[in-house]
């Protein structure tokens, strides 16, 4: 059992080199690797499914393999081991099965790329390091998978590296990914001190005998780097230039796994985190704000992919409120069901773009459901599920987060939501009203990109055309996915994970709701809000398009300070990089080359020369002065030392 | 653990015929005739090579686990003034061996681009292998400052002659920059040895006699103040270093990889081989100056760098940043923060040994260093820019390369000493990436400028020769780090213990000053661990 | 000290004084004659009459002689090179040469010792003041100086020879062994 | 005659017999010598140096106390013989370079001088010691002055020829007032009558230093040193800068130790300040010198200001210390002369050619030149594996163990200034490039200049490795001095 | 008893005077003859000691300084010609090529 453990990680792994090996010989070559590249993937998902079959069959349901000591410098130590439980049998599932998906969909999409093998090098190598981040038996195995992704989508984001905007998107991720980074690893060298280990078994062990004080500050710290991975505020700014990239690395990195790392990482710290209160009610906090400022700004987008990235932060921004909300198995509900049909929105838009030869800017498709069936029935059905139209997977996932944070007041003893915003009203239902009204603007917005792309005529100047089978295939699955999980499996699912995570017992269990009859008003009043936003969304762009146009015009200041993403990127660059690098200048200027150079070090010696010139001057030449010196010298130093030397006259 | 110092001849001549095999090199390159460059550098090849091997021999023949000083030789030199030629390798300077015998190995292989006077330039690496390997491996206070200041010669003949424009100003302040330190730690050598005379009535220069040494805190202060100047001259500790800049830009591209690669690890090695056992008191009263100096060059070297527009004075202030890590871990005075620090030093040997030979590549073909001439060199030479990547990654610390395992352990180390330090050296590690990836941007990705740079040709064989041993090198510290670990953890544990031990007992400086007690974090970290270990 | 040997001492100032003071070397010169003169006064009235009588034949005979010759042979008799004393240095130097006689006058007063100590201490030998004491102690005990003295106005002599002859020949075939050799 | 007389006296009559030998030969001009005359100097230098080693093992004063025959002597004669020897070897055939008309007589003066210079080294007798210190100051004047038809060289000498002679007026005057004030002459009498010292007794010391200051070029009697070494031929200012400093060192350590020794307290002070002075104003002025010997000037008169540490250490073995360092001094400091002799001694352009300028280039074109000249560099500066540096270590370690850290580490500092300037000249021969002057030095070098700077070079290194043995021996001389 | 340090005064009087003429002089004979001058003081000074001190040394030291000081005068003089040979002039002044 443990050697399959192993081989899944590994398989990626060789995919990636295999293909990078090949990636300089000649074209029939590059087709090949895609399809290397692709079987790596299959294999390991399969291999996945084995172990999940075989992991309800091992008692304590957890398999672990440890391949080697990593380093140990006592009395700490670093195993290189794998655990394989629900969770991560759950997370392994979605990164191989979307992934191999997405490896199909991008031999279509990246069909006449000539750097093919290289792409397909880097997929897999995210593959694997996603796969070492998920299954990682200790927190140090996590940050290496942690830091993997982030390399890999710093080379994917960059990968058309002839155009430098693509190479500073890259960067831009990259760094931004590293300061959270930073507070991940501040968060472990905490915990490290703290109980001398990084273990998750060993920490769920020593948590409880740790100073409250240092739960909450670690639990932040580890929140930070969440934060980092999963672009919450203030470190989201990386996600929408990451757009840069192609297509298939949207969907697969920027939609279904990097970015759920962060969520992953709190399911799998729960232990931690349910001793911070505080700690918990941040992210709540951050994960409002975050879904409800994406939300405002994906409105008035006009890219495709700019307005499912913002969608993808808003999205995350959810899943956070259900973490904040101690409802761990509710966030990873949703993360599986945002995996389904936010990939499938990307690679709609994916294989619209590439029908519109490149063309991203929604003015200029329309009226493309006939050229292109397939994508706008996938599509649609996407929309319908993100947008949470009753009983597609989206709205299941949703509905519970948003019942999780509206009556977790009462019952979660561990939560203490008495922090009171605005007046009296108590942190949660506030966020839950938050949560609502973001809903509405997701379904809106959604519907706006899908009116846009697929109804009203033709404005783009290119013949569009259906895209190829094999990128058709995966938008069929995952919109079966997208549309049926929730209904078909959501009940098993939730039971399933629930088994793993005993906290989520006392926290708003989806089963008790049953028999609660708010729950089930609050049920009726989210469906209303879903169907509001799509019929807005559908008459605006569609019947009376006159109303956008003119809400354009009247909020003429709202819509600019929309367009400019609350004019997040300018305030960074003007608080944050312009100032560093003027004070980093100011600092080799004048400390490293005045101070330190010119005074300190060429001062001297020039204090030195300038003595020398000085005494130089004195030797005039003349013998009769030379004598009168040394007369004089001689006579001073004679009475100096008579006068200190206490001689007997 | 005075068991650890007094030492028995082993009777072998194997770490002398290390020294030495290098100078025999030199002598008979200058007895070679003037101008057949082959044969030199062929001559030259097999003494390092042979070099080379002996320290891999060394490594085998090492035993692991124990601290006590192996492969012993002493001798005397001048009687009359009780100076010893003790040789002796443990596992402090044992990686540090076989860095400076590869990286000269390397760099004499690599040394094609030097046209004029090759057998001089030979000769120089050869004799500066000779003084570094003799000042890692010299035990007694005057041959370890013999060979100390021995290297300061090639080295600047290196820089003087080989060198780039503004060379002579730099090789001269090299020169008298590193000499005021180690001159001042001359004095405090003959004081030592003067001081043991008055104490244990005859003279002697070798560490192990110094060890037994008792001081006043103030003399016992100043003192270390004199070893700390020259060592942290070496390092560069951060005030001291704007020698390091002008020194690399100025140096061949030989010399700057050895320049990089082992001599500033010298600074750091001296510190924990003479000051830390002989000023226990000292080195915990001062281990705040050496946190914050080491972070202040952390954050210092990664702005400067940032801004910097020639890639070889990048890299180098890289090098202030990175030995301010090192400077952390040492002044840390845990056993996370010395290993890391050990490790950290032979880590940054290899990253920015090979920086500043893709730096070396890139010169010789276009002899500019200037980040604006080139671009999108990606299109050009794809190997050069997968290396250059796999260095950039290995220099910013990215998991499972080389950069990672030394960085964690230092920053947990700095991180238990202080937190707020330890926070601060955190943005190093950002700091790190933003410099190191901007630069590889702006080199590496966006337009090519065929008309400039169009006769670029990527790396040929003997290049990719010389990279490959350092990439395996990589990711071999990266994945597996333990066997070098091993080795390192009995020496670092054996001088901690003493200098706690030491610190315990006649607690000399620290009790005059209780200002200068060392910061601990609410629930004492050590105290801790233990609940955990048992 | 007796009455003459102050007035001996003040004529010897005095003389002293009119060597540095006269603008005329020549002028100088004979001062200095007269003030040598007043000195092996002195010795004669200390008793030491070899001395004195060594003191005119060579100090005031031969060196003053030569001094004059080479003072007519450069014609400098004529030249009346000013040594003012109006200028504001010399007036230093005066005034530190004052400080510099008090100093000694001090020192001198106290620190004479007492006792001779290995030299030849019987009062006949000194009182006789006659050649055949001095040349017995010379010969015995100071024979090394003595021959020294000797080698070194044999070196004065070849010295000044080389330096101030007129260069006999051109540079290139100068005398001497090693022109010869290369002769051949 | 005893049989110590007879021993001491040995190697004196055979100087004087050479030299003598030497004038009768060169007076009737009879070439009867096989070899050019210069190599009869190195002869009687060699002979010389052999008979003195019986002195190694003895420990006596020879006629009636005036001069004593032991190690001290032996060391520093043989310092001074053979400081002339190399002179000679170096001179050989360079002196038309240096308008210095080649006569039997410039041998003579040299070989006049190195027995003066013993003398004054051997006596235990203060008049020895004056007529030995004349001997040797008439003597350099006139070599000083021996390229005529010079203007630089006859001012030199002039300049030489009256500081001198003031100088020594003053040192006859301090050994009057010491002879008043302890009533002998010889050194043993001094010491044993010094008792609380009297205020006539330190005035007498403080002209004799002023007498011997102003020999050995300590800073405030050091105006004439720069003017005359830079006025003389570059071979006599080397042999003024090595052999005459030797010697004047020897007599003034022995006149101090065993004279003034036991009053040391209250002298050294006094040196204290001329050793830190020299040291400081030395090197400081030597930073901006153009003229190589002018800079050689200067670095001689720090390197006197190094020695005088070893004054202040007289019991912590400080005497071993000046009389190793004067010996590696006297190494370092002639190879650096020659250098600058061969470089200067070329066509008539050249002449007064001394300036940095004129090594340009020449450490690629003349090996030999260049390797010598480093080396003498970086022993001057101090730099580990030459003897310089072991010269100073044992300095340093002498007056930190007679309590002068705070010394030790203002000569360490001064050693990094001399490190610039002493750097320039390597930098000038390696670093700047091809040779911009016109003339060449001569390519092929004479034989003797060629074994000379050979001699030196190696000496210097093994000074560096081996420097045991020496010192020992100079711990003997030193402790031997003591008793006396 | 007075004698002895009355000719001290007068040596160290005359010595003196020899000084102010060598620092004030600027022909260089003149400043020969003030050497001269501090020698003989010098002279005095010895000849009082020994018959102060009842013995010879004194009187032999005489000898010895009267000889140093010819053999001075003669190289002394001998220079002077050269100087004046090159320098036209005698004044210590003028020889000042050699500064710095």
């Amino acid at each position: 059992m443990e050697k399959t453990l192993l081989l899944v990680p590994l398989f990626p792994l060789v995919g990636a080199l295999l293909t990078y090996v090949i990636s300089g010989k000649d074209e029939r070559h590059h087709r090949m690797a895609g399809w290397i590249a692709t079987f790596a993937a299959v294999g390991s998902f399969i291999l996945t499914f084995q172990l999940w079959r075989a992991l309800s069959a091992v008692e304590g349901s957890v398999i672990t393999a440890h391949a080697w000591t990593w380093f140990e410098v006592l009395p700490f130590k670093v195993e290189f081991a794998f655990l394989f439980d629900r969770l991560a049998a759950v997370m392994t599932l979605i990164i191989t099965g979307v992934g191999s998906l997405i490896h199909l969909y991008a031999i279509g999409y990246m069909s006449h790329d000539p750097e093919r093998p290289r792409f397909f090098a880097y997929l897999n190598l995210f593959l694997f390091a996603m796969l070492l981040l998920v299954l990682g038996d200790n927190l140090l195995v996590m940050f290496v998978g942690w830091e993997g992704v982030g390399l890999c989508s710093y080379l994917l984001i960059g990968f058309w590296h002839r155009d430098m905007g693509n190479a500073v998107a890259g960067q831009k991720a990259f760094v931004v990914n590293r300061i959270g980074d930073a507070g991940f690893l501040l968060g472990m060298f905490l915990l490290v001190m703290m109980t001398g280990s990084l273990e998750f078994q060993q920490l769920s062990q020593q948590i409880p005998y740790v100073d409250p004080m240092m739960i909450e500050l670690a639990a932040i710290l580890l929140f930070i780097g969440a934060v980092g991975k999963s672009a919450q505020i203030p470190l989201y700014v990386w996600l929408p230039d990451a757009m840069a990239g192609p297509t298939p690395v949207s969907a697969l990195i920027h939609a279904a796994t990097m970015v759920t790392a962060g969520v992953y990482m709190m399911a799998r710290m729960q232990v931690l985190y349910s001793f911070a209160p505080a700690a918990l009610s941040v992210v709540l906090i951050v994960g409002t704000l975050t879904a409800f400022v994406a939300a405002t700004i994906a409105i008035v987008q006009n890219d495709i992919k700019k307005v499912l990235a913002y969608s993808t932060v808003s999205q995350l921004g959810y899943m956070f409120m259900a973490m904040g909300s101690a409802a761990f198995s509710n966030g990873i509900f949703h993360v599986v069901t945002h995996a389904f049909f936010k990939a499938c929105l990307f690679m709609g838009a994916g294989s619209v773009i590439h029908g519109c030869h490149h063309e991203q800017d929604m003015r200029k498709f329309g009226g493309l459901w006939r050229k292109m069936p397939l994508t706008f029935v996938t599509y649609l059905i996407s929309t319908l599920a993100i947008a949470g139209f009753p009983f597609t997977s989206g709205f299941f996932s949703k509905d519970a987060i948003l019942w999780t944070v509206f009556n977790v007041a009462e019952d979660a003893p561990a939560m203490n939501h008495t922090v009171v915003v605005f007046g009296d009203i108590p942190l949660n239902l506030f966020c839950w009203g938050v949560g609502v009204l973001t809903a509405l603007m997701t379904a809106f917005y959604m519907t706006r990109s899908l009116m846009m792309t697929f109804f009203g005529k033709y404005r783009g100047h290119h013949e569009p055309h259906e895209s190829p089978m094999v990128m058709t295939i995966p938008l069929m699955i995952l919109a079966a996915l997208a549309a049926g999980f929730g209904f078909v499996y959501g009940e098993a699912f939730m039971e399933y994970l629930v088994g793993w995570t005993r906290i989520d017992m006392q926290v708003g269990h989806h089963a008790l709701a049953e028999h609660n009859e708010v729950y089930h008003t609050l049920e009726l009043f989210s469906m209303g809000v879903a169907i509001l936003g799509i019929v807005i969304g559908v008459l605006c762009y569609s019947v009376c398009s006159g109303i956008p146009k003119a809400l354009v015009k009247h909020a003429k200041g709202l819509h600019n300070f929309l367009v400019n993403k609350w004019w997040v990127d300018e305030f960074y660059q003007a608080v944050l990089i312009r100032p560093l690098s003027g004070f980093s200048t100011f600092l080799f200027k004048s400390i490293d080359r005045v101070l330190i150079d010119g005074i300190l070090v060429n001062g001297s010696g020039m204090f030195v020369e300038a003595g020398g010139d000085v005494l130089r001057r004195l030797q005039s030449g003349r013998t009769s002065s030379y004598a009168f010196l040394m007369f004089v010298s001689l006579f001073l130093l004679i009475l100096l030392y008579l006068v200190f030397m206490p001689v007997p006259i | 653990m005075e068991h650890l110092f007094n030492l028995t001849a082993s009777g072998d001549v194997v770490l002398s015929l290390l020294v030495f095999l290098p100078l025999f090199g030199a002598i008979t390159l200058f007895l070679l005739p003037e101008d057949n460059d082959s044969l030199a550098r062929s001559v030259a090849m097999f003494f390092a090579g042979a070099a080379f091997l002996v320290s891999l021999t060394l490594l085998k023949l090492f035993e692991v686990g124990t601290p006590r000083m192996q492969f012993v030789e002493m001798m005397d030199w001048i009687p009359s003034l009780g100076v010893k030629y003790i040789l002796g390798v443990d596992g402090l300077s044992i990686w540090l061996l076989i860095l400076t015998t590869l990286l000269s190995l390397l760099v004499i292989f690599a040394s094609t681009s030097i046209a004029q006077r090759l057998r001089s330039y030979l000769g120089c690496l050869l004799l500066l292998e000779t003084g570094m390997l003799g000042s890692f491996v010299a035990l007694d206070g005057i041959t370890f400052y013999m060979f100390y200041e021995l290297m300061l010669i090639p080295m600047y003949f290196l820089i003087g002659v080989w060198g780039g424009k503004r060379k002579i100003y730099a090789a001269l302040k090299f020169f008298i920059y590193t000499a005021l330190g180690s001159l001042l730690m001359l004095v405090a050598i003959v004081y030592l040895g003067l001081s043991h005379e008055q104490q244990f009535g005859e003279l002697s220069f070798y560490l192990g006699d110094w060890v037994n040494l008792r001081f006043g805190a103030k003399e016992e202060l100043l003192l270390f103040a004199a070893f700390a100047l020259a060592f942290s001259i070496k390092i560069p500790l951060f005030p001291l270093h704007t020698w390091l800049p002008d020194a690399h830009v100025e140096a061949p591209t030989g010399g700057s990889v050895i320049l990089a690669g082992v001599l500033l690890k010298l600074g750091i090695y001296g510190l924990i081989r003479f000051a830390m056992p002989i000023f226990p008191g000292a080195i915990e009263a001062l281990a705040p100056v050496f946190v914050v100096l080491g972070v202040a060059g952390i954050v210092y070297g990664a702005l400067v760098a940032w801004v910097q527009t020639d890639i070889k004075k990048l890299v180098a202030y890289s090098s202030v940043s990175h030995l301010g890590f090192c400077v952390l871990g040492l002044a840390a005075l845990n056993m996370q923060g010395m290993q890391g620090s050990v490790l950290q030093m032979i880590n940054h040997g290899i990253s920015t040994g090979a920086l500043f030979f893709l730096v070396g590549v890139l010169y010789d073909r276009k002899h500019t260093r200037l980040i604006a001439d080139y671009g999108g060199l990606a299109q050009k030479v794809p190997m050069f820019a997968f290396v250059f990547m796999v260095f950039t990654l290995s220099s910013v610390g990215l998991p499972l390369t080389n950069g990672f395992v030394g960085e964690f352990l230092i920053l947990l180390g700095g991180f238990q000493y202080n937190p707020v330090a330890g926070a601060v050296a955190v943005t190093g590690v950002v700091l790190g990436a933003l410099y190191m990836l901007s630069l590889y941007r702006r080199v590496i990705f966006g337009s090519f400028n065929e008309e400039r740079n169009g006769d670029l040709t990527d790396l040929n064989p003997r290049e990719k020769l010389v990279f490959a041993p350092l990439l395996v090198l990589v990711f071999l510290i990266g994945v597996y780090p333990q066997p070098f670990l091993n080795r390192i953890e009995p020496s670092t544990r054996a001088v901690l213990e003493y200098v706690n031990q030491r610190n315990a007992v006649a607690p000399s400086v620290v009790a005059e000053n209780p200002a200068l007690r060392r910061t601990s974090v609410p629930q004492g970290p050590e105290s801790r661990l233990e609940v955990v270990e048992n | 000290m007796s009455l003459a040997a102050i007035i001996f001492s003040i004529l010897t100032i005095i003389s002293s004084l009119g060597v540095i003071g006269c603008a005329n070397p020549l002028n100088s010169a004979l001062c200095l004659v007269l003030t040598l003169f007043f000195v092996a006064a002195h010795y004669a009235m200390m008793g030491a009459h070899f001395v004195a009588a060594i003191q005119v034949l060579v100090y005031a005979g031969a060196i003053m002689v030569l001094v004059i010759f080479v003072i007519m042979l450069l014609g400098l008799e004529r030249d009346e090179s000013s040594s003012d004393f109006k200028k504001p240095r010399n007036v230093l130097t005066a005034a530190v040469i004052g400080l510099f006689i008090g100093m000694l006058i001090v020192a001198v007063q106290s620190g004479v010792a007492g006792a001779p100590v290995d030299g030849l201490a019987d009062a006949s030998i000194v009182n006789d003041g006659g050649g055949h004491a001095i040349g017995q102690v010379l010969f015995t005990r100071y024979v090394l100086p003595f021959e020294i003295t000797g080698m070194l106005l044999l070196a004065a002599i070849i010295g000044a020879v080389y330096i101030a002859h007129e260069q006999r020949k051109p540079l290139a075939e100068g005398r001497g062994l090693k022109a010869v050799r290369n002769r051949e | 005659m005893s049989t110590i007389d007879i021993i001491a006296a040995a190697p004196l009559f055979c100087m004087t017999f050479g030299i003598l030998a030497l004038l009768v030969l060169d007076l009737f001009r009879i070439d009867a010598l096989p070899f050019p005359r210069l190599w009869w100097g190195v002869g009687i230098c060699g002979a010389t140096a052999f008979l003195f080693w019986p002195f190694l093992s003895m420990n006596e004063t020879a006629f009636s106390g005036m001069m004593a025959v032991d190690t001290f002597t032996f060391a520093f004669a043989l310092m001074i013989l053979g400081g002339s020897a190399v002179t000679f070897m170096l001179s050989d055939e360079l002196l038309e370079g240096q308008r210095v008309e080649p006569s039997a007589d410039l041998d003579l003066l040299v070989l006049f001088s190195a027995l003066g210079g013993i003398m004054m080294v051997a006596a235990t007798h203060m008049m020895l010691l004056f007529v030995g210190f004349e001997l040797l100051s008439i003597c350099v004047y006139v070599l000083t002055g021996s390229a005529r038809n010079q203007r630089a060289s006859s001012e030199g000498a002039l300049k030489y020829f009256i500081l001198g002679a003031f100088s020594s007026a003053f040192l006859l005057y301090g050994m009057a007032l010491v002879y008043g004030a302890t009533g002998s002459m010889y050194y043993s009498g001094i010491a044993a009558h010094i008792g609380e010292p009297s205020m006539m007794l330190l005035i007498g010391i403080g002209l004799m230093i002023f007498g011997f200051g102003f020999k050995v070029s300590l800073v405030p009697f050091h105006f004439w040193t720069p003017d005359v070494y830079q006025g003389a031929p570059t071979s006599m200012s080397g042999f003024m800068a090595v052999v005459v400093k030797a010697a004047a060192f020897g007599a003034f350590f022995r006149l101090m130790a065993s004279g003034f020794g036991s009053v040391s307290a209250s002298w050294s002070a006094m040196v204290a300040v001329l050793a830190v002075l020299s040291m400081t104003i030395g090197n400081v002025i030597a930073l901006r010198q153009t003229s190589v010997k002018r800079m050689l000037a200067y670095s001689s008169i720090a390197h006197a200001g190094y020695a005088m540490v070893g004054f202040l250490a007289l019991g912590e073995g400080g005497g071993a210390a000046v009389v190793f360092y004067m010996l590696v001094y006297s190494l370092m400091t002639l190879a650096a002369f020659g250098v600058v002799l061969v470089v200067s001694s070329g066509t008539e352009a050249q002449y007064d050619q001394d300036s940095i300028e004129s090594l340009q280039g020449l450490g690629w074109t003349h090996p030999l030149l260049g390797i010598a000249m480093t080396v003498a560099m970086l022993s001057l500066a101090g730099v580990p594996p030459l003897g310089g540096f072991i010269g100073k270590f044992y300095l340093f370690s002498a007056a930190v163990r007679a309590g002068y850290t705070s010394i030790a580490v203002v000569a360490a500092l001064n050693s990094v200034i001399s490190l610039y300037y002493y750097l320039r000249v390597v930098v000038v021969m390696y670093f700047s490039g091809e040779r911009q002057l016109s003339w060449e030095p001569p390519r092929v070098l004479v034989f003797g200049p060629r074994l000379a700077l050979i001699l030196l070079t190696t000496g210097t290194l093994y000074m560096g490795i081996f420097s045991s043995r020496y010192y020992e021996t100079a711990q003997i001389a030193v402790r031997s001095l003591m008793q006396l | 008893m007075g004698a002895v340090t009355g000719y001290l005064y007068l040596s160290a009087l005359l010595f003196s005077l020899g000084v102010l003429g060598v620092l004030v002089g600027r022909n260089t004979i003149v400043i020969l003859m003030c050497v001269e001058l501090m020698l003989n003081a010098v002279n005095i000074a010895f000849e009082a000691l020994s018959v102060h001190f009842q013995t010879l040394d004194g009187q032999i030291a005489v000898f010895f300084v009267m000889s140093v000081a010819a053999a001075e005068v003669a190289v002394g003089l001998a220079i002077v010609i050269t100087l004046f040979r090159n320098y036209l002039s005698v004044e210590t002044h003028d020889a000042v090529t050699l500064r710095g």
